[in-house]
């Protein structure tokens, strides 16, 4: 099972790891993203806002999907990325794997997480303070995303 | 040929609208050119395209890098380094 | 905050991750174990029993968790695993890691799974075919373990 | 002084029994020991405890090594290699 969601709605996080686990298989891994409401120089964040590339977006994550599950031949992939105005405590994103095995799992989750950072258009933007500021990107995930 | 322009983020908000369709002449065969083409446009193209580092481009959905000839593609964006996740 | 449980009833993990993203971290990783139901030789397996050392275990696993908590720097941490029998798609073992960042969540998730697997005293007999077989410990655990 | 002896899994299934209160005698000092005087008290016994190599110990709870002394231990158990998670 490969499943690909980009949308303005909550995740249900529950609902894709039951999704996920009905695969059959014996270890499942997943990685949330959420909106840190941590206070920084200039105040906690407000809202979050992701804007992205329809169309480009959802063909990058599938690509991540399919290298992942025949990198590991995992039994499920699952990526669900919201899009829009979010607010502190809300997920931004949601990867799951399922595979026989842990190693598998757990491997292609973080892989999955790592590669979707640099891999796919997605733009932050917080705002704090009624100002907004476009995030930048961050060297440390281009790192994290060419060890695999 | 007409090309379909996309921008996103602070690019799109520089340059001022998130699409474009522009006719660029013979000699535009690169990404690279193109923005340098594009930056003449307006005083927020050229604000949005100053600095060409922090750029990245896609051509038909693709990424590339801004030294790709673009060819026949139908689309082509513009955008700040990827922040998602 | 740090939550072990060790308990006969089937692990919740929807109210587990909601517990752990209440956090207000922004990366909560998982990892999920399950009774596989795959046909070895001697047929699926029908009913998985776990045995386990009660108070030891409880004991090592809060071990566990104060070690990746004090290691990663973790929001949070849950150890929950399920004793008794079960059955083919049920949840055995649940881990869920909480940090201000991916890597320190996904580490400490593969980390806590590797270790409860040879640290804390828990027993898994398989029922195929109504023949009971203890599960032979695999020397690949000790290796994932000791990598930490 | 006595000993409560836990005993889980296989070894629990062998020797018949979870749990018994043993008194060993005064040269029985490490956990190996313990275990060879107690493989004399049945067949079952015995069985459980043929295969030293595949046998692990907890010492009031925490995991020692065969050669541990267990010193004045209310509680020692008694167990295969542990196959949880």
């Amino acid at each position: 099972m490969i499943r690909v969601v980009v949308d303005r709605e909550p995740i249900d996080v529950a609902a894709e790891l039951a999704l996920i686990e009905r695969e059959g298989a014996g270890a499942v891994a997943s990685f949330t993203g959420l909106v840190r409401a941590d206070a920084g120089a200039e105040g906690a964040v407000e809202t979050l806002e992701l804007e992205h590339y329809p169309g480009a977006t959802e063909a990058a994550l599938r690509t991540l999907a399919d290298e992942a599950v025949t990198r590991w031949s995992l039994a499920g992939a699952t990526i669900v990325h919201r899009v829009g105005p979010m607010r502190a405590g809300e997920r931004i994103v949601f990867v799951g794997t399922a595979a026989p095995h842990r190693g598998a799992a757990l491997d292609a989750c973080a892989f999955l997480i790592d590669r979707l950072k640099t891999d796919a258009p997605f733009w932050k933007r917080e705002v704090r303070g009624g100002h907004g500021t476009w995030v930048e990107a961050r060297d440390t995930d281009e790192v994290a995303a060419r060890r695999w | 040929m007409a090309v379909r322009m996309l921008y996103f983020a602070w690019v799109r908000e520089r340059v001022g609208c998130g699409e474009e369709l522009v006719e660029p002449p013979a000699g535009v065969t690169t990404v690279a050119q193109l923005v340098d083409w594009l930056a003449m446009r307006s005083d927020g193209h050229a604000q949005a395209f100053a600095d060409r580092g922090r750029l990245r481009a896609a051509v038909d959905q693709a990424f590339v890098p801004l030294d790709t000839a673009f060819g026949s593609a139908g689309e082509v964006a513009i955008f700040p380094p990827v922040t998602g996740g």
